[in-house]
C-alpha cells in the first residue's frame, strides 16, 4: 500500500495560485479548514472557489486576497451569525468575481465533469435570472425537442476534503453526512485529502462498504486533527461557537481590525498549535 | 445582534404552527440550509397530525429524531436516529424528477408572484449587498411538486411587488411570514388566513404589493394547547426564535 | 417506522402485465431471483427487461415466456456456462425485441431518469454500430459545439432489488458490490425491496453509512431468505453451479425437456421450498 | 463442455504472462465481465513487476487479494482484502473521463482494425447467433486510454478481416491471442511477438487477414521460473484454463 502521507505545509504548497480549487464540507460544517488556514498562511492568490454552500471558510480566503473568482451557491453563517462579511464586500467592491450557481447547477457541472462530458442538461432553473447572469445555455433534446438548461462540466484542479478517517493511502472514511465531497473528489483533477486520523488499512478493509473516496483518486493525505476547526467535523466535535462570533465581528469591522485579526488567529506562528487545543 | 422583541416568540409559535399545518399526512417535505422554522414545522406536523410524513432535511436524514435543536439546519444532530443517508445530490434529483411534495424555501425578498431574490439588493453586478445566494433554490422551486416559502420579516421592503432579481420562480402554493398566510391564487399572493393578533389594515401597511385583505379576512386559529405543548417538546431551547434575531 | 413487509405473492402481483422491470444484481450475483421465479409462476407477459449485465433471470424469464422487449448490454453465463440459450433464442427467433445497450448507456439512461431529464450526453460510444441499431441520436453541446451521443431517460416501471438486510420500512443494506441497484432504485416508479433478512431498524439507526437504499424510496419488502438463489449473495452464499449446471443443460435442449425443467423446478408447487434448502 | 486440449495450460500460461508484461507499474488497469485472465494477469504483474499497479475490476474493488479465484469475475470473492467499493458506474465514469489507463476486453469476433463483435453472428435483426453483447465496451473503447483485447481462440472466423456488427471500437493497442501478440500500428493489427510454440505460417493461415509475420518475426520470452511461480501461487487452482474449456 502506497503511504501517501505529507505535512499540511507540503500539500497545501502544491496547490498552484490561481487553482480552481473545490473545497468539501457544506455551511458550518466539515469544510477543511486546516487547509484553507494553510492557504492564507502561504498567500496564495487568484484562486476559483468551487462549493455549493459555504461560510466561513470563503469568507476567510475572500478576506484574506486570496480568491478571485468563485462558483457557489450560497454563503453565509446561516442564522447563527448571518451574511458572510467579507465575502460581501469582496463581491460588492468587484475583488471577486462571482458565477452565481444553485447548488444542483454546481452539482450537475461536476457531474458532467466526473462523467467526462462537457455539459449536462439540468432539470429546473426555469424562471431565474441566474441562468442568464451566470450564462448558461439551453439545449434542445434530441428525442423530444424540449428545451433545457444546460451545465458546464465543472472540473477543480484540486478538491480538498476532511473526513473523520482516512488509511495511508487514501481510502476515507465519511461518518454522517457526504455533502458533495465524494462528488468533488471525482472531478477534480487532483485530491487532498485531510482527516482527523490516519487508521490502518485494515480497519477499513474489514468494512469497504464505509470508505466513501477510494485511495486510487487521491494524491495526499494529511493528518489534521481538529482539521475542520472552527466548523463541525460530525462524531467529532461542534462549529466553535465562541471563535466565529469573534470572526464574524472582526469581519464585519474596518479592514485594520480584520487584518489584525487574521494576522493574530491565523498568520502567527503559534496560531496553528491553538486550533488542536 | 438584537434580542427579539417581546412579540417574537409569540410569532415564532404561530408561524412553527401555521407550517406545520399546511403539511399532509404522508407527504415527502424537505428543507435546506438556514431553515429552523421549517425543521421545527416538520417535526411538529410528525408529532401531531402527520405521523407519517417523510422529513427530509439538507444533512440527508430521514425522519430524524433529535435530541436537542441545532441552530444551523446542515447540522449533524439532525442525523440523529435516522435510518439512511443520502446526498445533497440525491435530494435535488428527488426533486428534479418529482419525487419530493413540500420543499420550504425562503427569499431575503419575495414578489407578488411568490418569486424570491436571495442574490443581490442593488444592480447585480455592483450590488449595494451581497447576500448569501439562492442555495437550492432556483433548480428546487420549479420542479417541486409545491413550495411553501416563509420569511419572518413582513416590512414593505421584504414583499415586494416586483424583486429587483429572480433568484428562483416556480411552484409557489403558501407564504407564511410573522403576520399572516399567503396563498398563491392565479399566480398572485393574496392573505389566505391572518394571524390572531394582526389586523387585515395592519397586514395592508406592511405589504409592498396591494391586497384585498379585510375585516373578512379569515383568521387563523391561535396555536392550541396541544400545538404549544408539541413545540415546547420538541424545541425546549427554542430554536425557532433565531430567525428572530 | 412504516411496516412495508408483504409476502412474495403479493409484492409480484403488483406488478403488471407489459410493465417495464429492472433487476438487480449483476450476472451471476445477487439478482432478484426469488421475485423472478414468482414472475413466472403467475405468468407474467410482455414484461420489458432493463438490466447492464444479465444472465439466469434473463434467460429464464425470456424462456418462460414472460418477455417482450429488453434494454440489455450483456446476457450470459461468463466463463461459467457460456452463453444464455433460452436468450439467445428469443432474440433469434424474434419473440423479444432487443435493444442493444453498452453498461454505460444503460447507466446513463437510469441516471437521466434520476435527475429529471429526458436525455443525457454520453462519452464513448463512438464507433459502435449499437448507436445505430438502438436509434441513439446525437447532441450538441451548446458550449462548444462539440457532438456527443444522447441516451433517452430509462424510467423503470419497476426495481426489484435483493439486499442482505432491511428493515421493515424497507431501509436497505447491501454488503460488497452495490452495482446499479441504488441507481434503478432512484429511477424506477415503484421498489420492491427482497432481503435475505429483516432487522431492527435500530440496527440501521447505529450505522446509518450503511444504507444503500432509504426506505422512503420503497414500497414493499419481502424477507425471502436465499432471494437470489440459484445465483450468489455476497457474504451468504455462491452461485449454485449445480442446479445453473442442469437449468443450462435443459436450457440448451428442446422446448419440451425445457419447459419440463421448469415445470419441476420453478412451477412445480413443492419447488419454492427446495430454494431455501 | 469439452476438456481442455493438452496444450491448453501451455497457451493459458502465455497469454496470462504476455498479459502481465504489458501492464506498467502504477497505472490503472480494470477489466470486466467474464474476463478470467486480463484478472490473473492483473495479478501477476502486481506481484512481479507492478506492485504499484491499481487492479480495479467490475465488482468495484481495488487492489484485492483473493484468497482463491473465481470463475465468474463479477464474484464478490474479488472482493477480499479490498480498502473501497464503488459501483460500476463509478468505474464507467472513471473510463469516460480519462482516469483509467488500461482496459481489458474482448471479442467473438476482433478484426484488422482491433474492432469487435460481440453482439451477433448472422444479420443483426435476425441473428444466427445472438452473441452475449459487449457489456462496458462500447462506452470504454474509445475513452479508455489504452485497450488490450484478448482471446484465447485464434481462427480465422475469430480474427477476421471485418466484422459483421461493430460492438465497440477504438484505442485498441494490443491484442493477445493463444499464438501471438498482435500490435495496432497505423490502424491495423501487426504481429508483434510470436508465441514461442508457433510458427509464423501457422499464425498466418490462423488468421483471417493478411499479415507479414515470417521467421524474423520477435519469439516472446517463454514464461520464466519466477513468472510460472507466480502464476502458480496466485492461481493454484487454474482458473486460468476456464477460457480454454
Amino acid at each position: 500500500m502506497l503511504d501517501k502521507r505529507v505535512s499540511l505545509h507540503e500539500a497545501v504548497a502544491s496547490i498552484p495560485d490561481g487553482a480552481v480549487l473545490a473545497l468539501g464540507g457544506n455551511t458550518l460544517h466539515r469544510a477543511p479548514c486546516a487547509v484553507v488556514h494553510e492557504l492564507v498562511r502561504q498567500g496564495k492568490r487568484d484562486l476559483t472557489l468551487v462549493k455549493t454552500a459555504s461560510s466561513y471558510d470563503t469568507d476567510l480566503l475572500c478576506g484574506a486576497g486570496c480568491v478571485s473568482r468563485a462558483e457557489l451557491a450560497f454563503v453565509g453563517f446561516e442564522n447563527v451569525f448571518g451574511l458572510a462579511p467579507r465575502y460581501r464586500l469582496a463581491i460588492e467592491t468587484g475583488r471577486v468575481k462571482l458565477r452565481e450557481h444553485a447548488c444542483y447547477s454546481i452539482i450537475t457541472g461536476l457531474r458532467a465533469a466526473v462523467q467526462g462530458v462537457p455539459f449536462m442538461p439540468i432539470a429546473g432553473m426555469v424562471g431565474s435570472d441566474v441562468v442568464a447572469v451566470s450564462g448558461f445555455k439551453t439545449v434542445q433534446d434530441p428525442y423530444s425537442g424540449q428545451s433545457l438548461v444546460a451545465v458546464q462540466a465543472i472540473q477543480p484542479d484540486v478538491a480538498v476534503v476532511h473526513v473523520q478517517e482516512a488509511d495511508a493511502e487514501g481510502n476515507a472514511v465519511i461518518y454522517g453526512t457526504r455533502f458533495e465531497d465524494v462528488l468533488i473528489a471525482q472531478a477534480a483533477r487532483r485530491v487532498i485529502l485531510t482527516c482527523e486520523r490516519v487508521v490502518p488499512g485494515e480497519k477499513l478493509a474489514r468494512q469497504p462498504e464505509l470508505t466513501a473516496i477510494p485511495g486510487y483518486l487521491v494524491e495526499a493525505v494529511v493528518e489534521a486533527p481538529r482539521g475542520a476547526w472552527p466548523l463541525s467535523c460530525a462524531g467529532e466535535y461542534g462549529y466553535d461557537h465562541a471563535f466565529l462570533a469573534a470572526y464574524v465581528d472582526a469581519a464585519r469591522g474596518d479592514e485594520a481590525t480584520y487584518q489584525s485579526f487574521i494576522e493574530q488567529h491565523i498568520l502567527a506562528p503559534d496560531a496553528a498549535l491553538a486550533y488542536a487545543s | 445582534m438584537t434580542t427579539p422583541a417581546p412579540t417574537s416568540l409569540a410569532q415564532a409559535n404561530m408561524m412553527a404552527v401555521a407550517l406545520a399545518r399546511l403539511l399532509r399526512d404522508g407527504e415527502r417535505v424537505f428543507h435546506g440550509v438556514a431553515s429552523p422554522l421549517p425543521m421545527v414545522a416538520c417535526l411538529l406536523a410528525q408529532r401531531l397530525h402527520a405521523p407519517r410524513l417523510v422529513y427530509l432535511n439538507i444533512t440527508g436524514s430521514a425522519n430524524p429524531t433529535p435530541a436537542e435543536l441545532p441552530a444551523s439546519t446542515v447540522d449533524a444532530r439532525l442525523l440523529a436516529g435516522t435510518h439512511s443517508l443520502v446526498t445533497l445530490a440525491d435530494l435535488f434529483d428527488m426533486s428534479a424528477r418529482g419525487a419530493i411534495d413540500t420543499v420550504f424555501l425562503s427569499g431575503v425578498q419575495i414578489d407578488v408572484e411568490g418569486r424570491i431574490n436571495m442574490s443581490a439588493i442593488g444592480p447585480y453586478a455592483q450590488p449595494k449587498v451581497r447576500l448569501p445566494g439562492g442555495a437550492g433554490s432556483a433548480a428546487l422551486m420549479p420542479t417541486a411538486r409545491r413550495v411553501i416559502l416563509w420569511r419572518t420579516k413582513h416590512d414593505p421592503r421584504t414583499l415586494v411587488e416586483r424583486v429587483g432579481f429572480v433568484t428562483a420562480a416556480g411552484n409557489v402554493d403558501r407564504v407564511v411570514t410573522p403576520l399572516c398566510v399567503f396563498r398563491r391564487v392565479e399566480g398572485r399572493l393574496q392573505v389566505e388566513q391572518l394571524f390572531p393578533y394582526t389586523a387585515a389594515d395592519a397586514v395592508r401597511a406592511a405589504t409592498g404589493f396591494p391586497l384585498d385583505a379585510d375585516d373578512t379576512t379569515p383568521v387563523a386559529p391561535p396555536p392550541s394547547e396541544a400545538e404549544l405543548a408539541a413545540l415546547a417538546a420538541i424545541d425546549p431551547d427554542q430554536i425557532r426564535l433565531i430567525e428572530f434575531m
